[in-house]
């Protein structure tokens, strides 16, 4: 077993529940938009922590292809969480 | 470094990782969260790094520490000094303390036991014979696929269909964005030292971006590193005041926004037409297709993050960039008014 | 043949991006890609039902390495239901959104939603999957704050949100998989899947983020006021189809995937949820004050009978009776669907007429608007389940299975879930058809009434009168 | 296909299509809306004349569609189920024509008609329904095509009382639907066979039998009125009298009590059920229900509450007849499934005109009202004897063959006093109404003098209706023995029953 692998997976692992944990209890909308971000990149390690193989062997590249995609999805998530929350804040204003 | 150094450098690495994760979490103020949040996406780059994944953590560098750190701080700015009333805060102080405090305690057992379970599993994964997975495959077909870096390979090539719907999920929520009503007013205009900077960062940015285009396919890098990095370019300038920075007029801008899944699309069902499989390149062609892909994948990429940071429609009329400094704060001032309009219709 | 899959996906898609380019022809577009997209659904159901299940191989990469897609009975049969649903839901959107440049909006968001339901129907690949989610989950989200206004737009954040973190645990899940198996593909993962904590833990992640999405009591919280707040066409299909692809999804890793990993006890927790779901989901509506939301919580309780077959496949051993209640399970997903969308539809039509949803006032509305009233009362049979809906069918089959495998607690739910729907549908057609002295006949176009009309008619009479097929296509799977 | 296969379900078409294409018809069309109707119901009266003479013939008239594996709509014409769709056919060509009379320059008129139809054509569904499933469509379709009927008016009263229709009736179908799926996992596919199908089925089912048995019993129960599921009866008179009528006469009491004589005699059959000794439970439902509806009838001054409490009363004779194991009793119950729809109707149609002519709708307020409207209250005496069961109106026959049949099985001790007492009291609320009409002098002034006498006491449409039925009812009783008369096809019955 590959020390550093698992180190990293149960990291993952870790993180994963603690952005889980914020998303679910807090209050503030923008923290919850970062928290599931910290989730997901707990999923993420857990991912690129599966495609290690050790330092001389070449890692598996499929994971690192899903966590790209991961990435990118996140982002585009976190944008259109962003602009409903603005848009909220502005009907707010109005009242 | 030796194995040891190695491991203590893992451990303090992962160290900070959780530490800085918790405080972003835990902070009580909202822009410091976001900040270390941003720093938490500069150190996960370096754990990429380090598991081997370049291409994971020029991404991550440029999207998950910088685009999504630049998103979360505009929305800070937009941020009521006090969190309106209604939504989500209504919901968690509905009830007793007491109950609050239940919940808390039951929330963060369950989240423990998650962790617990998941570790555990995959410590009895690891455990057992090392699986091959599907390195073999990827490495037996990287020579027909068209690039020699095995990452682009899967996400371009063995899984492209992945990253045509990811590019679907792009605009998706672009479009989302767009639908909700006109964008931010923009910046004040930078002071002159930071608009020389910016001057100059941005075409830099975009020699970056296309560079890590080109290198691509046969090393890290790719349509979504240069993307972000091309969307950067458009965020410094807008944070020094630029109102279109660059983006084409409506139609074109489209055309640029669409053009990523559109070519992708538009290849896979040509190939299907010719009689090959949806997205089967010719072996020959391969490189070149893919090449074409990732070059419309990225502009449409960096416009389509661009507009999200500016987190709406843009003004009707495109203000050229060269336009003294004076005038353009007047012509912001008007271009505000139909955009008050706009949001009225879109709320029928 | 198979080209057909690809082009299920590739033709919505194709027509969202034209749409786009061209929004003063996006009208004919969406007409056109709609049509296309529909005979390519039908093409399907006939290829499957005559060659039976399907496979497209995309890229001509084969399926671990690449991606592949599937088509069995079950998914042809939702594949089509979508395109039926679909189709006449963008008739009515074409005079529900009245502007152009709302419509412009509107479709490509709308045609992106089509294709991320046609993909996930079809998608073979736990990760290709997440991204399908994730496409539908935006797609939705997105369409969902058209309505604007506060409502509208805090419901769909809380959608959103809800949303991201269904598909993070489901991406965690499908990490274990990759992790503990080697291979995403669905096919081969349940050719070597077996009973442990690797495929227990990835199924329970997973399931768990699908609940979430799939609204399962006590995971529906967020339903009732993103559908209800949502524009009609939007929230048809929502309420139609959105929440039943995942739930499509648990169906699929449950009774295939992972068929031998699931236990009892397991099978009997969802089944004891949804029970749940259909008493509280039923009781919400019977007290809902507007149309919508009555609509809203139906669908939550709706959902539950469908999770209440999973305690009865698990018992009932391979053979006819648990093909007969798979058959029922279908049959009553298929014409929620239609039900669901054209009551929704329908409750469109009122609302811009009469200017409100309100229950309480809706006395008149049957002299008013005749058809769309006939309409709800269409949608209402079936989701009561009277016949001579497909509901109907379906709910003998569940009733079948609970009494030969002696669960009368399902039974019971199922029979009294059935009463309180009718008690909330009565409740409004009680109304509907109260008499109001001098009705003005509201002045209705023929494109805005027909769509609920047929929809509710599929789902009351079509598919309980000629719903027999359903159960010959799915003799091979599952 | 033959025309073998078509026939069952023209019948029911004939009324169905004219429903619906009657919902979708203006308000102002009275004629063509007349048309359609008329045409409808007088096609289906040859259709069924056509199957009659089939079915004496032992013509087999199946139609068959696969809805589900193992659930097939079947529309099956035995002996029985031309019984009822006979019965039904001609009920609802008079009640049309009464109808149209009744309603006239009523509003929602297309909305009524249509429902009529759709109800008429589920009592005809469930009337041919050749088995169980078929049986429960039909059931519950009834339900839905006569709620809009009963709330037609739309006032509170007529809201309420729908709803609690409602109530009863989809509870009680709930519980049908689950006695019949249970029946279906035992046993199968249940058709519905002369004799019954469920003898052959293992001892050890036969506690859940019973079960299933009371389930159903239950279900019915509630459409039947059987005490104490009958509480809607007396709250849906707040319906249009021609609904009334045809919820009185044809579909809807009649519906369950047709379907208790299903479930005795085609599925569990007779013998079966009373080696099971579910009659005995029958029996005592139907005795208890008899007493308790006459004697409720006797307190109601609201005419059409009377008549709605001497329903339930009466339908249970059927029920009665049912329990009584022999052809004879056999005999009284199913001929009176006919003879109390034909009384019955009768009254309600004269309790109409007296509410449409005159504005009376207490018992109290009918002093002298046989002379002001004589034909009116001919048909209605006429009915009234018959249902105290005084010779040669058909009621007598009933009770005739009710009490042999009751001797013939040995339970005389037990029927015979029901069928007395039962008698006595009929007389005991019927002939006070008769004696006011005839013999006392009228108030100076009616309640609300809608129709003034003309050439005719009231307006023709309404008027011919209850004397065409009461005709009919005398006819029943005094041709009783004549070729195709309802007495002699309930024996044909009996005789295929007991496999004579």
């Amino acid at each position: 077993m590959l020390t550093a692998q698992l180190l990293y997976a149960l990291t993952g692992c870790l993180i994963m529940a603690l952005g889980l944990r914020t998303a679910l209890l807090h209050a503030s909308l923008l923290r919850r938009v970062v928290a599931i971000n910290v989730m997901g990149t707990g999923v993420f390690m857990i991912l690129l922590a599966i495609a290690y193989r050790g330092p001389e062997l070449a890692p598996d590249p499929v994971p690192h292809a899903l966590v790209l995609t991961g990435i990118v999805v996140a982002v585009s998530a976190t944008a259109l969480a962003l602009a409903l929350a603005r848009r909220l804040n502005a009907e707010h204003a109005d009242e | 470094m030796n194995p040891v150094s190695l491991q203590l450098f893992d451990v303090l690495l992962l160290l900070s990782i959780v530490g800085l994760a918790w405080a972003s979490l835990a902070s009580p103020d909202d822009r410091r969260s976001v900040i270390l949040f941003m720093a938490l996406g500069l150190l996960l780059a370096l754990a990429w790094g380090r598991l081997l994944a370049p291409d994971v953590a020029l991404a991550e560098a440029a999207i998950g520490a910088g685009l999504s750190g630049a998103l979360l701080l505009a929305a800070l700015r937009e941020q009521p000094r006090r969190e309106a009333p209604g939504a989500t805060e209504a919901v968690a102080k509905r009830g007793s303390s007491r109950l609050q405090a239940m919940t808390q305690w039951v929330v963060t057992l369950l989240c423990a036991g998650l962790a617990g379970i998941l570790g555990w599993v995959l410590m009895h994964i690891f455990a057992g014979t090392p699986l091959d997975r599907l390195t073999q495959a990827v490495s037996a077909n990287l020579g027909v696929s068209g690039v020699s870096n095995p990452v682009t390979a899967v996400l371009l090539n063995f899984r492209g269909y992945d990253t045509l719907l990811e590019l679907a999920v792009l605009l998706t929520a672009v479009l989302g964005i767009l639908a909700l009503g006109p964008g931010r007013a923009g910046y004040q205009p930078a002071g002159p030292i930071f608009d020389a900077l910016a001057r100059s960062l941005a075409p830099l940015l975009i020699l970056v971006s296309a560079y890590l285009l080109w290198v691509g396919a046969h090393a890290p890098g790719g349509a979504f590193q240069a993307g972000a990095t091309l969307a950067a370019a458009g965020v410094v300038l807008r944070l020094a005041g630029r109102q279109r920075i660059g983006l084409p007029p409506e139609g074109a801008l489209r055309l640029v926004m669409t053009a990523g899944v559109g070519l992708f699309l538009a290849v896979g069902l040509s190939l299907l037409l010719m009689g090959r499989p949806f997205l089967g390149y010719p072996p020959a062609w391969a490189g070149a297709l893919i090449l074409v892909i990732e070059s419309a994948a990225m502009l449409s990429i960096a416009a389509t993050l661009v507009l999200a940071f500016i987190g709406g429609r843009l003004p009707a009329h495109g203000i050229p960039a060269a336009e003294p400094a004076t005038t353009r704060r007047e012509a912001i001032t008007t271009a505000a008014a139909p955009e008050r309009g706009g949001e009225e219709e879109s709320g029928c | 043949m198979s080209d057909t899959l690809i082009w299920l996906v590739a033709i919505p898609l194709a027509g969202a991006l034209t749409t786009l380019l061209l929004p003063r022809i996006a009208d004919a577009v969406v007409m056109a890609a709609g049509l296309a997209t529909a005979i390519a659904a039908g093409t399907l159901l006939y290829g499957v039902g005559t060659q039976g299940a399907m496979i497209y191989e995309i890229g001509g990469w084969s399926a671990g390495l690449g991606i592949a897609l599937r088509a069995d009975g079950l998914s042809a049969l939702l594949l089509m239901m979508i395109a039926l649903v679909m189709l006449p839901a963008s008739v009515y959107s074409r005079t529900y959104f009245s502007k152009a440049a709302e419509r412009a909006r509107f479709w490509p968001l709308w045609l992106l939603l089509w294709t991320a339901l046609n993909a996930l129907l079809l998608s073979g690949d736990l990760f290709n999957l997440y991204v399908t989610l994730e496409l539908l989950g935006l797609g939705a989200v997105a369409l969902a704050a058209l309505g604007g206004g506060r409502a509208a737009v805090e419901a769909a954040l809380r959608y959103l949100l809800v949303g991201l973190l269904g598909s993070m645990m489901f991406l965690a899940g499908v990490s274990l998989i990759y992790a503990g198996y080697g291979t995403l593909d669905m096919t081969a993962l349940a050719r070597i899947v077996e009973p442990g904590p690797v495929a227990g833990t990835a199924l329970a992640m997973m399931t768990a983020g699908l609940l979430l999405k799939s609204a399962l009591f006590p995971l529906h919280f967020w339903l009732p006021p993103a559908h209800g707040s949502a524009p009609a066409p939007v929230s048809a299909v929502l309420s139609a189809l959105v929440v039943k692809a995942a739930f499509y999804l648990v169906l699929r890793l449950w009774l295939e995937v992972f068929a031998d990993a699931v236990t009892p006890a397991a099978a009997n927790l969802l089944g004891v949820l949804g029970a749940g779901a259909v008493l509280w989901g039923s009781w919400r509506a019977l007290r809902a004050e507007r149309l919508k939301l009555l609509a809203a919580y139906s669908t939550v309780a709706q959902l539950g009978y469908l999770f209440l077959f999973f305690p009865l496949l698990q018992a009932l051993p391979p053979g006819p009776a648990r093909e007969l209640a798979v058959g029922g399970l279908v049959l009553l997903a298929l014409t929620h669907g239609f039900a669901k969308a054209g009551l929704f539809l329908a409750i469109g039509i009122v609302q811009h007429h009469s200017g409100h949803d309100t229950i309480r006032e809706l006395d008149g509305t049957a002299q008013r608007l005749p058809a769309t009233t006939f309409a709800m009362a269409l949608g209402g049979v079936a989701l009561i389940g009277l016949p001579p809906s497909g509901a109907f069918l379906g709910k003998w089959q569940l009733l079948a299975g609970a009494v030969a495998t002696g669960q009368w607690l399902w039974a019971a739910v199922t029979l009294i879930g059935s009463l309180l729907a009718a008690a909330y549908i009565f409740r409004v057609l009680g109304h509907a058809f109260g008499h109001q002295a001098y009705p003005n006949r509201a002045v209705t176009v023929a494109s805005e009434e027909w769509p609920a009309l047929l929809l509710t008619t599929m789902a009351a009479v079509v598919l309980g009168l000629a719903g027999a097929p359903v159960w010959r296509l799915l003799e091979n799977g599952l | 296909m033959n025309w073998d296969a078509w026939l069952p379900l023209a019948i029911v078409a004939s009324s169905l299509l004219p429903g619906l294409v009657i919902f979708f018809m203006r308000e102002g069309s009275h004629g063509l809306r007349t048309v359609l109707n008329l045409t409808g119901a007088v096609l289906k009266l040859v259709l069924v004349g056509v199957m009659i003479w089939g079915v004496f013939h032992e013509h087999v008239y199946e139609t068959r569609w696969t809805l589900a594996p193992g659930l097939d709509l079947v529309l099956h014409a035995d002996t029985l189920s031309v019984l009822f769709v006979t019965l039904s056919t001609v009920l609802w060509l008079v009640t049309t024509v009464y109808a149209i009379g009744y309603l006239e320059n009523a509003p929602h008129r297309s909305r009524f008609f249509g429902f009529f139809s759709l109800c008429v054509s589920a009592t005809v569904g469930l009337a041919l329904a050749g088995n169980m499933f078929t049986f429960v469509i039909f059931y519950e379709l009834l339900t839905l095509a006569t709620y809009p009927l009963v709330a037609h008016r739309g006032t509170p009263e007529a809201v309420r009382g729908a709803r609690i229709y409602l109530a009863y009736t989809l509870g009680g179908g709930a519980v049908l639907l689950l006695g019949a799926v249970w029946l279906q996992v035992i046993a199968g596919p249940v058709t519905f066979v002369e004799g019954g199908i469920l003898d052959r089925l293992p001892v050890e089912v036969h506690p859940q039998l019973r079960v299933i048995f009371l389930l159903m019993l239950i279900g019915l129960g509630v459409k039947a009125a059987l005490v104490p599921l009958h509480g809607w009866l007396p709250q849906a008179m707040v319906a249009p009298a021609p609904v009334s009528a045809l919820l009185h006469a044809v579909a809807v009491v009649k519906a369950g009590a047709f379907g208790i004589v299903r479930l005795v005699y085609d599925v569990y059959g007779v013998h079966f059920a009373g080696q099971l000794g579910l009659l005995a439970v029958l029996g005592t439902a139907a005795a208890i229900t008899i007493i308790y509806g006459s004697v409720m009838a006797l307190f109601q001054d609201n005419l059409k509450k009377r008549l709605a409490y001497s329903t339930v009363s009466q339908v249970s004779y059927i029920a009665l007849g049912t329990a009584i194991l022999g052809p004879l009793g056999t005999i009284g119950g199913v001929v009176h499934l006919v003879h109390q729809g034909v009384m019955k109707i009768t009254m309600f149609f004269s309790a109409g005109n007296y509410a449409e002519t005159l504005g009376i709708h207490k018992v109290s307020e009918m002093n002298g009202v046989g002379r002001r409207m004589p034909a009116t209250t001919l048909a209605f005496s006429v009915a009234a004897l018959g249902m105290i069961g005084i010779p040669p109106v058909a009621g007598f026959v009933s009770k005739w063959y009710l009490g042999l049949g009751a001797i013939e099985a040995g339970m005389a001790g037990w029927v015979m006093p029901v069928l007395i007492a039962s008698s006595v009291l009929n007389a005991a609320y019927f002939l006070p109404i008769l004696y006011r009409a005839w013999f006392r002098t009228a108030a100076p002034a009616w309640p609300a003098e809608h129709i003034a006498a003309g050439r005719f006491e009231t307006s023709g449409s309404l008027l011919w209706p209850p004397v065409v039925t009461a005709m009919l009812a005398l006819a029943a009783g005094l041709f009783a023995a004549a070729p195709y008369s309802p007495l002699e096809w309930a024996i044909l019955i009996a005789q295929r029953e007991y496999a004579l």
